[in-house]
């Protein structure tokens, strides 16, 4: 096995590029754990730790343009107030130690559904900045990601950023895990409202092959606030559409049995976090506590 | 290929495979046996130590990434007998039964306390919540975290 | 504020570190310094790495296995086959049924086919890939009930029913004015010790080796080590190395003969280590049951008969199945006094992983079950479950239902009564809480929505040490001497340290009864006699009173020297070092020793046990240790998920010996109760493992784990030392039940099945999976999976 | 081998088929096996091998019936080896 250890974003381009398919490792919280199980032992390994450009994040036009090596515990500390959905993610994320190296470019490459840091992109509409020696390109988060651990990045490119909004409206982010610590969702979902732009963003993961966003159940809130005025009167959503929109979300998940959930729980779970999560969001708007 | 990189304040140098994990150089290159590899896939805890101040899983990181770094261990935490505050209270609370998590939580612990020295129980949960441990039920380690935070200046 | 251990009670002579104080680890400093040696850390110059090929299949035939690949590689030393052992090709801990390596066919995923040394775990790993095995897969046998069958594949030549244990008492198709029947169902729980199965083996160069090792058991491990050998177990010398824990995953074999076999090949020493996965397919399991329950009552709520058809899977190979099975039918009806009883506890082989020893051992899954029952009871009768039990609690005089008289202290309804006095914590307002205390933790799942309390009550008790005729005896040696001018008092057992203290224990015997403050508890090693298993919660018991009594036979010499010296008649003691007669100093221990060296060997054996009879009745054991616990707990009833927010606790035992240690085992087998009640569960789909790894087999993180409140109990008991009781076991079996007792108070549900789970709770019905998901299209969780090993 | 409930006595059978016979080694091993399997004591110990575990008196008849057995199927040579408990007296007996 062959480790690179460039030092700038360009030397890894071109180590990347001399090297198709020469696997990343930044915090190694999944590329790691293969090759101590001795399962995907890559030919050449490319460690991003040194190159400075990819751990920086900066307000770029108006969006924030987030380094993929930004770590879970710096998105807490440094991001908490601009992106509190993306904050509350990563501190469900494994352990200190696995949030003081983890970062969110790790969980868009190794794609996995039950990636923590995944559904509150989706919900600002998040868009990924990937590079290589021929140029760079932008994909929305919703098409980068194509199936279970699986990405359109091609054999040269590298995750560099991705750009999202700063939070305009109240986010959340919750996840059921069959212990109060260390778990890997069993389904979990993200939500974010967009005053400015009178739209809801939500995300289901860990419940189908990539993270889903419930278009219907989206489209639903959004007109229902629409019909009342709620967005300026800020009044309660009734009851019944937080329920429909529960059901609308769990309608929109795909999940599987496995080992760590059925797919009846799951599909159950989405609708009420789905429900619980827009209600604490709306209570935000709305500056009523709960 | 050769590793070169701080070990508890000395240099140290060593010839490495590409695929071992900084935990395999320490121990059985570097032969600090202090960390330990009960699950080697960032479970446990029980490899924690400082990389260049931050408190990671030894197991996560790859041997190279460890280039030039700076790394702390449980071993770098006591100066010759004089043991830490926080390894004398772990003693005091009997917070150790086999032992084999105690140098991860030690660590761990040694690194809340850097950052908060007076932490409420709920932080010290939330800050030991990646250190598994099977023989205590935490209750000491907990009671040991609180008696280090009172003594330590 | 640094607290000193208080002395609790006046320790019998001054001399600081007896019976009764909260002594220190003398292996403590080591272990918070990082530089306590545990078998894993074992380093030597020019030393192999060994590693083991394991079948994927649960059920196969080997037709061939090809090795000259592997043996060509570079950095190779030997790759070894069945047709390597040069003794016994077979071991286990009752029956000899479980092959060293597989030679015709294997009955487990992750049985030993062949074993490989080289020059680096890498080569070895990579070595293991190149050994081809032939095999033809057969269908498993996945289940203990499919196992029962007729048309069932015999797994061994006698059958698959392994054992079976009836217990018939009184009448049992005795009339009963209410009846209440339940089917209950235990998960397959693992250990999880946190220190890998690892050793070091290296050869003595005249055909002999000697091996560092992490055990329970050092003397059954040599007796097997020799036989597969072919060695007298004199050229087999096992020294105890650093335990990372065991709960009684560490009494079979793992890699012991494995490790010898290569080092005695090599002519190398050899280190073998377990990576977490192996080590699942490494160590027997505790045994997963299906129990068939029926209570009868007398209207006013007393017991008039227990039923109970109790089918345990003992998978691949006996282990010690035999025992937990006869366990389990004495300890079916739980603490209580049951005027007829009918029992059947069945043990059958399947194509499961092997199951044998943990914590609890058929204590664990009865309680489960004979508690769930006196709720359902007291809940037909309109009764308080706990004044139920206090009605039915047995009493010394009693007769168990195995026909054993209940010996004194017996203290079930002292422990039960007491339980519930202790204080409730207080209640909480759910809303606006900080995240860490709902449900759900950080994860956000509840605000405070869906959140419901439920309080539930349990006892249990078991067997201290072994039963059922087994004698074992445990061996001390005591060495008093003078060193550099200070009394030194000298502790040789074989008895393994796993972390639960015993360390400590033997060195305040010592201290109490020589006087001696300078007590070094050597390292345990097979040179002195068998001391028995680290297990059953018996150490302090046995090896606690050989300690004790070779302490006597030494203080009685030097009591007659001083005798002969200074013609002292009457009582005599030893205190700080110096004799003592009625407060008069004679003379320090140093004069009357000189440079000479007092030593005693004892041999002690507890009070024999008997078989059972035809129909389970005989005195089988002999000491029994109770426990109660209440639970309280909070449920999300629309998620199902669970926080703990106490548990209190009673336990009887006898003479506390270290107040921390005492209190550090309650907790530690608090916490493993909790996470068979909550999250434990190694799940197998057609014999394989789907979760071989910390990431999907979870066990309590400091987060799940709640407060505990305990008050103890010390109702000597008279034939052991010091009145002690085993404590290791007894807070593992009631605390799983009253966890679950607490779920269904919160929600009504019925929650036959332990562990618990989410979808158990807010009742979406238990229904196989509509399609199993393909390995690569859908599949998530890809850790955990051999196959995946096989890809590289 | 000690362990929990011990047997009181272990026996060892080996059988050395003898290639000239009517019936093949196979078959010879085949036979005792299934003897062996009816006495309800037996496990396979080896690819010619069969161990009994038991009590004293069922392990000597089963002994002696799978020796019949082996002479039977053609086989001359039967190694065996019989072990008792090393605490067997004290088994209450």
């Amino acid at each position: 096995m062959q480790f690179l250890q460039p030092h700038s974003w360009r030397e890894a381009l071109e180590a990347r590029a001399a090297h198709p398919g020469a696997r990343p490792i930044f915090g190694g919280t999944d590329v790691m754990v293969d090759l101590n199980f001795g399962r995907k032992r890559p030919e050449t390994v490319i460690d991003l730790t040194r190159v400075p450009e990819i751990r920086e994040w900066n307000r770029e036009d108006g969006l924030l343009r987030i380094g993929a090596g930004v770590t879970y515990t710096r998105a807490i500390t440094e991001l908490g107030n601009l992106l509190p959905g993306l904050a509350m993610a990563s501190r469900t994320v494994g352990s200190p130690q696995i949030r003081n190296r983890g970062t969110i470019g790790g969980n868009l490459g190794s794609a996995s559904p039950a990636g923590d840091a995944l559904p509150p992109l989706y919900a600002s509409h998040a868009v990924i900045e990937v590079a290589s020696t021929r140029g760079t390109r932008r994909i929305p988060v919703g098409q980068f990601i194509i199936g279970p651990k699986r990405n359109v990045l091609e054999p040269d490119e590298l995750i560099i950023a991705f750009i999202m909004p700063e939070a305009e409206g109240p986010q959340q982010y919750a996840k059921i895990g069959t212990r109060n610590a260390m778990v890997i969702a069993v389904c979990s979902f993200g939500l974010a409202l967009h005053p400015e732009s009178r739209s809801v963003g939500a995300c289901i993961g860990s419940a189908g092959p990539t993270p889903i966003q419930p278009r219907d159940a989206e489209n639903f809130i959004e007109d229902v606030i629409e019909e009342h005025d709620l967005w300026e009167s800020r009044a309660e959503i009734p009851a019944s559409a937080l329920d429909r929109f529960g059901v609308l979300a769990s309608e929109a998940a795909m999940p599987i049995d496995d080992v760590r959930g059925s797919a009846d729980y799951r599909r159950h779970a989405v609708g009420v976090l789905a429900r619980r999560t827009l209600t604490w969001a709306w209570n935000e708007h709305r500056g009523v506590a709960g | 290929m050769k590793l070169r990189l701080m070990v508890n304040g000395e240099s140290r140098e060593t010839e490495v495979r590409e695929g071992e994990s900084l935990l395999y150089v320490l121990r059985e290159r570097l032969g600090l046996f202090g960390s330990k590899n009960a699950c080697e896939q960032g479970e446990c805890g029980s490899c924690s130590v400082y990389l260049d101040g931050e408190l990671v899983c030894a197991c996560l990181v790859l041997a190279g990434q460890a280039e030039g770094s700076e790394v702390v261990t449980v071993e770098g935490l006591s100066e010759g007998e004089r043991l830490h505050p926080v390894q004398e209270a772990f003693l005091e609370a009997g917070a150790v039964q086999c032992g084999f998590c105690t140098p991860g939580l030690i660590v761990a612990a040694h690194d809340l306390l850097s950052r908060n020295s007076e932490p409420t129980e709920a932080e010290v949960r939330e800050a030991l919540a990646g250190n598994l441990c099977r023989c205590t039920g935490y209750e000491k380690i907990l009671t040991a975290v609180q008696m280090a935070a009172e003594t330590t200046p | 504020m640094t607290t000193t251990p208080t002395r609790t009670r006046p320790s019998a002579s001054r001399t600081r570190g007896g019976i009764g104080e909260s002594v220190g680890r003398p292996d403590g400093v080591p272990k918070v310094k990082g530089e306590f040696e545990y078998s894993s850390d074992l380093h030597v110059e020019g030393m192999l790495w060994g590693a083991t090929l394991r079948s994927p299949h649960p059920h196969a035939n080997i037709r061939s296995i090809y090795t000259s690949d592997a043996e060509a590689m570079a950095g190779v030393f030997a790759v070894l086959t069945h047709e390597d052992v040069p003794g016994r090709k077979v071991y286990g801990m009752e029956i000899p049924d479980q092959p060293v390596l597989a030679w015709e066919k294997v009955r487990y995923q992750g049985e030993a086919v062949a074993l490989v040394a080289a020059d680096h775990p890498e080569t070895a790993r990579l070595a293991l890939g190149k050994i081809r095995v032939d095999y033809e897969v057969l269908e498993p046998v996945t289940d203990a009930e499919t196992a029962m069958s007729e048309d069932a594949p015999k797994l061994h030549l006698s059958g698959n029913e392994l054992r079976r244990v009836d217990v018939r008492h009184g009448d049992p198709e005795a009339a009963a004015e209410v009846v209440v029947e339940g089917e209950y169902e235990v998960g397959m729980q693992d250990q999880a010790f946190l220190g890998p199965e690892s050793g070091l083996a290296i050869p003595d160069g005249e055909g002999g080796v000697d091996l560092y090792i992490s055990t329970q058991w050092l003397h059954v491990d040599q007796d097997q080590v020799a036989e597969s050998l072919d060695l007298p177990p004199e050229m087999v010398r096992l020294t105890l190395s650093g335990v990372g824990g065991a709960f009684g995953g560490r009494e079979d074999l793992s890699m012991q003969i494995h490790a010898c076999m290569l080092a005695l090949h090599t002519s190398r020493p050899v280190k073998m280590v377990y990576g977490r996965e192996e080590s699942f397919h490494g160590h027997v399991h505790r045994h997963p049951a299906k129990m068939r329950y029926e209570h009868g009552a007398t209207r006013d709520g007393k017991l008039t008969y227990v039923k109970a058809n109790l089918i345990f899977d003992g998978g691949a190979y006996a282990s010690s199945s035999n025992a937990v099975c006869l366990n389990a039918a004495t300890f079916a009806c739980g603490p209580y006094d049951v005027p007829n009883a009918r029992i059947e506890s069945h043990m059958l082989y399947t194509n499961n992983p092997p199951c044998g020893a943990m914590r609890g051992f058929g204590a664990v899954q009865v309680c489960f079950a004979h508690e769930a029952q006196m709720d359902k009871l007291a809940e037909k009768l309109g009764m308080d479950p706990v004044d139920l039990r206090l009605k039915n609690a047995i009493e010394p005089g009693m007769k168990f239902p195995f026909g054993q008289e209940v010996p004194y202290p017996a203290p079930v309804r002292e422990i039960l009564g007491r339980v519930r006095e202790i204080p409730m914590p207080d209640e909480q307002e759910a809303m606006g809480r900080d995240l860490r205390e709902l449900p759900g933790g950080v994860s956000n799942t509840t605000h405070g929505e869906g959140v419901r309390r439920g309080v539930g009550y349990a006892v249990g008790f078991k067997n201290i040490g072994f039963s059922a005729g087994f004698d074992d005896y445990s061996t001390a040696r005591i060495s008093l001497s003078i060193e550099d001018g200070e009394p030194v008092v000298r502790v040789y057992t074989a008895a393994a340290e796993v972390g639960q203290g015993l360390v400590m224990v033997q060195a305040q015997i010592a201290r109490t009864e020589l006087g001696v403050e300078n007590v070094v508890v050597e390292a345990a090693d097979t040179r002195t006699g068998s001391a028995g298993s680290t297990s059953a919660s018996r150490q302090s018991y046995v090896t606690g009173a050989a300690v004790k009594e070779a302490c006597e036979k030494v203080r009685e010499r030097i009591f007659e020297l001083v005798r002969d010296e200074f013609g002292e008649s009457d009582e005599l003691a030893i205190e700080d070092g110096n004799i003592i007669s009625d407060g008069r100093e004679i003379a320090p221990l140093m004069e009357i020793l000189d440079d000479g060296e007092i030593s005693e060997i004892v041999e002690f054996h507890h009070r024999a046990t008997h078989p059972l009879d035809e129909n389970g009745q005989g005195d089988a054991h002999f000491q029994f240790a109770f426990a109660a616990h209440r639970a309280v707990v909070e449920v999300d009833v629309e998620l199902g998920l669970v926080r703990v927010v106490e548990i209190a606790t009673t336990q009887d035992v006898g003479k506390v010996i270290n107040p921390k240690a005492l209190e550090g085992q309650i907790e530690g087998g608090i916490a493993q109760g909790l996470g068979l009640a909550l999250m434990e569960e190694i799940r197998i789909q057609d014999g394989e493992i789907q979760n071989a790894s910390f990431t999907d087999y979870l066990i309590p993180t400091i987060l799940d784990m709640p407060p505990v409140k305990m008050e103890i109990l010390e109702l000597a008991d008279p034939e052991a030392p010091y009145g002690l009781k085993g404590v290791g076991e007894p807070p593992t079996i009631a605390s799983t039940p009253a966890i679950v007792a607490a779920l269904r108070n919160a929600t009504a549900m019925e929650l036959g099945r332990i562990p618990v789970r989410p979808e158990h709770i807010i009742g979406i019905p238990k229904k196989p999976p509509d399609e199993l998901p393909q390995p690569e299209s859908s599949r998530y969780s890809g850790i955990g999976r051999l196959e995946d090993r096989r890809e590289t | 081998m000690p362990g929990y409930d011990r047997a009181e006595l272990t026996a060892e059978l080996k059988v050395v088929a003898s290639p000239g016979a009517e019936r093949t080694p196979r078959e010879q091993v085949e036979a005792v096996r299934r003897v062996a399997g009816d006495s309800g004591l037996a496990h396979e110990a080896g690819p010619e091998t069969t161990v009994l575990a038991g009590g004293r008196g069922e392990v000597l008849d089963a002994v002696r019936r799978v020796v019949e057995t082996a002479l039977d199927a053609g086989a001359h040579v039967v190694e065996v080896k019989v072990e008792a408990e090393r605490d067997a007296e004290r088994f209450g007996s």
